[in-house]
């Protein structure tokens, strides 16, 4: 190995030995793992609090009396306070949920299915991944209203006039990525925001792909709405965050019943707790959101400046590497400063699939498919992408292997 | 200390004789509240006099001694002062009545019920809103 | 300790030592852990299939080509295979979702949504946890429909006559736990179903206190839907399992959209993916999907026939010790055959959280409250009850320690 | 086996000269599926003869190597049998054509994509259900 990174940011050698994933070997080679848009890698601090939960002081949370019941409950709300900040919001505005999908999903049933009336506009865009698309789809035909989309533009961008176009509809509901998963595109969550309000319109931004790679603050975006998840930053799977406004959340009827979410259950009806708690039924997933609060503060201590720093020079770095390559192409914006650390392209007639087995004989692990995002292959015309995508313990080195794994498979593909 | 402390004498007396029990024939006020959390109750009514002073007030409810007793303590306290005096009432003026005892966060909101009812009722005949602190350890 | 159980079944120490957290005290005390009807402990092999799973081979599942995802989805539907075997079903009928209660709100979602219509009848019972009621009536409320209760014999059992009288309404839901979590209460859940299942009605069951505590086996049982959690049976939080018939699931719309349970996406429509995947939207529970099969291969090791006989045997002791103990209120039914493994009681006029309160200062954890079961605390005519409920490390010194609280309850408490 | 052994001169050929590719005009059975995990998407159309034989049989989809050349040279094999031939046929038989590679358990899902459309169209046709194994281990 000899281009491990260093910024001025962090240590990434030192970073990377906090990631036990990455001492392991794939086909005898080196593990480069390139698929964090999927998922990233956990750190030693987010597994130990799991072993610590379960090891000292695991107990159903918030109805205990009893010590353990305290300390499990103290610290899942602890993470959900941590969480909160992490992001520019208030915890009484953190509902823990699965992920992103479900969180679009609450929306859509909780607030949803009770505004949305017979002839409503619904906005999408064409580069949302399917979680920030199906649910507004069930929506529209539940309630009988019109689900349309703010189309691109050919560098990858958000078609503004289409964006103005359809707000001069009145749309009930704007639904955007933060940032896009296979194009890297950060679109302007605030601008978005503050002209789909202007509208009327109440915003649902899906922060899958913005949250674990940059800073952000809701305080100054201004959405109504907003989702991620907890595993694709350093966290554990099945957790993650809807943030949402406190009147909101407060005026949307429940989302599942049972548990937690209970005031009072009489035979005919019930009555509900105050939120988040509202939006939590039944044992909640104690021990993975303790996790993303440890992953929180990882994050937190190397600085989302310097993530975001870091990433920016994988991406300038892989883009002068992979620029090289013949028959290669490479989507989204050109400007680094647009985009997110994520690489999508296509190579020759090689099949995305047939490049990431190739490429994981390298031991170099990417994506390869559609990355739940069809509408937005439609708009590229390519049944697929391969895309690899970077956190914070990626180097040169990687970038170098994927250069390398590709050339392989132009030789056996006779490129 | 111990629970033996928490349940002293004088908490277990209003717990099994809770003072100004009962509900008023005539009142200004009426709050009602549980904690969802382990489903105690406490309703309370209170009669307003002239110059705005709690001229009567009462209480019913249902659940754990430091719940009720805490309750039965504050109408006690709050009776005969003036309205304005139960936005000055915070969390440590209940631990004080109760002798301040060393309370998990689960019990806080047990003792802290009444207050949380009494506040609610009055903000809300001053036109005001009662929003609960967001203190999740107590 | 003097009275650690010797079953014929299994070695109660061995047993404690695979539990970290047993080493814990409260207080200074030792920690008498008896709030496993809330949730369980974790053994150091559930602890360690999470451990493993993050360190070595975490991945997102099913659309991934290379290695880690491979290993990852291989792991993830092992464990789906081993949780459907131990419950005796197919696992292409298990869906894994978070827990009992999102089970419930899913088949009120996917199924009910589509099935119940205006002037429907609904079955639940008065000993049901809200998580098997409050779902009934917000799909009562927003089908039209009326939700109707089975009730109980003054014993604590189902009032079969009820039951039969509601079935003569032709109900197209009959909603019922298969044990009760605060009677202890075990319903002749294949009995249930079949008179439920001639009326024409579809049957839900809850088997969040069953499934952890005696063999339970699908194939004979026969209900249409059957949820258990996670973490009630030594697995990890965030993770349970809908159990449902392969056409009913099939004829289901979808439950939340995106990720995972989509085929293809077009502007105006989507299609669905197999089941079960087509209910696991977004990314899944990986992590503690693969957790819930190591709790299931421990429980298997230990065999659920053994677990039941020690908590019978736990349950015989405690009752012998209890009823000692002047003042003191056992619920639910006297023969220890009849019921699971737990005890909820009232203990004079002290209410059940002063109780708890006192009692872990001893070491001991007990729940206090209503347990999510309101409508059952109306029957009994209290607000609140103490419960002790076992599981496979708990012992008769256990239940002395519970006893001895007790009584120090009632000195404090001038009982 | 390592990839180069996987994409020989015989698969890439196929890929990009595929056998049978193409619609049909006239046609009994029309079968089209995606693998949901991929969107790898195959399409078969089947003429069939007095026999109950497979007399023409065309393909079209898009995807990977592995998906579109095993479709292609499924449909060279079924191309004379019986329909009662495509019962019989089997995932084995798919990874002879293909020339025995060591796939993961989601690759086999390429591999077998063609063998799912022609088996469904075939039973469908007779009409039975084809039922696709339990089998994620592939
Ligand atoms: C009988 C019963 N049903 C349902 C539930 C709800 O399970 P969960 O909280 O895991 O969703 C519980 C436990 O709380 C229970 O005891
Ligand atoms: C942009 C975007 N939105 C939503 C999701 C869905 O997140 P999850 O699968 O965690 O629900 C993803 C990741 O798969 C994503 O990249």
């Amino acid at each position: 190995m000899t281009g491990l990174l260093q910024t001025e940011a962090f240590d990434v050698e030192k970073v990377r030995a906090d990631f036990p994933i990455l001492k392991r070997k794939v086909h005898g080679k080196r593990l480069v793992y390139l698929d964090n848009a999927a998922t990233t890698q956990k750190p030693q601090a987010v597994i130990d609090a799991l072993v610590d939960y379960y090891s000292r002081y695991n107990s159903n949370v918030h109805r205990s009396v009893h010590t353990l019941g305290e300390e499990a409950t103290a610290a899942y709300e602890a993470s959900r306070e941590r969480v909160a900040k992490f992001v520019g919001g208030e915890p009484r505005e953190a509902v823990f949920v699965r992920g992103t999908t479900e969180a679009t999903n609450l929306v859509r049933y909780a607030w949803g299915e009770k505004h949305i009336a017979k002839g409503d506009l619904l906005v999408s865009t064409r580069m949302e991944h399917h979680s920030n698309i199906v649910p507004w789809q069930l929506l529209a035909r539940s309630r009988g209203a019109t689900l349309k989309f703010v189309e691109l533009t050919p560098d990858g961008h958000l078609d503004m006039g289409s964006l103005e176009e359809l707000l001069r509809e009145s749309p009930r509901l704007v639904a955007f990525t933060h940032c896009s998963n296979v194009l890297g595109t950060i679109n302007d969550a605030t601008a978005i925001c503050a002209k789909a309000h202007a509208a009327g319109a109440v915003t649902v931004v899906d922060g899958a792909q913005s949250v674990p790679h940059f800073p952000v603050d809701l305080a100054s975006i201004g959405a109504d709405f907003y989702a991620f998840s907890g595993h694709k930053m350093l966290g554990p799977t099945g957790i993650g965050v809807l943030m949402g406004k406190k009147q909101l959340l407060q005026d949307m009827d429940p989302f599942e019943g049972g548990g937690e979410m209970i005031r009072e259950v009489f035979d005919d009806h019930s009555t509900w707790n105050d939120v988040p708690y509202k939006f939590e039924a039944g044992t909640v997933n104690i021990a993975d959101a303790i996790g993303l609060g440890a992953a929180v503060d990882y994050l937190t201590a190397l600085g989302m400046d310097n993530v975001r720093k870091h990433e920016v020079r994988l991406l300038d770095y892989a883009r002068d590497v992979l620029s090289g390559v013949k028959g290669l192409q490479v989507y989204g914006p050109e400007d680094s400063q647009q985009r997110s650390g994520l690489v999508a392209f296509n190579y020759a007639d090689v099949h995305p699939h047939d490049l990431a087995t190739i490429l994981d004989e390298e031991g170099v692990a990417i994506r390869s498919g559609h990355h739940c995002a069809q509408l937005l292959m439609r708009c590229l015309d390519v049944p697929a992408t391969s895309r690899a995508s970077f956190h914070v313990y990626n180097s040169y080195d990687d970038i170098d292997a994927l250069k390398q794994g590709i050339m392989k498979a132009g030789a056996i593909f006779k490129v | 200390m111990s629970s033996a402390d928490i349940y002293r004498e004088l908490i277990l007396d209003y717990y099994r004789n809770p003072r100004n029990f009962g509900k008023l024939e005539k009142f200004d006020i009426d709050s009602h509240d549980t904690n969802p959390l382990c489903g105690d109750e406490i309703e309370m009514q209170i009669r307003v006099d002239g110059q705005n002073r709690i001229e009567e007030i009462k209480f019913t409810g249902k659940g754990c001694a430091i719940s009720q007793a805490s309750a039965s303590m504050l109408t006690e306290l709050a009776k005969g002062k003036p309205l304005e005096w139960v936005r000055q009432v915070v969390k440590e003026d209940v631990f004080k009545l109760l002798g301040n005892p060393d309370l998990g966060p689960s019990r806080v909101k047990c003792a802290l019920l009444g207050m949380k009812v009494l506040k609610t009722g009055v903000y809300g005949y001053l036109g005001a809103h009662y929003d609960e602190p967001d203190d999740r350890s107590g």
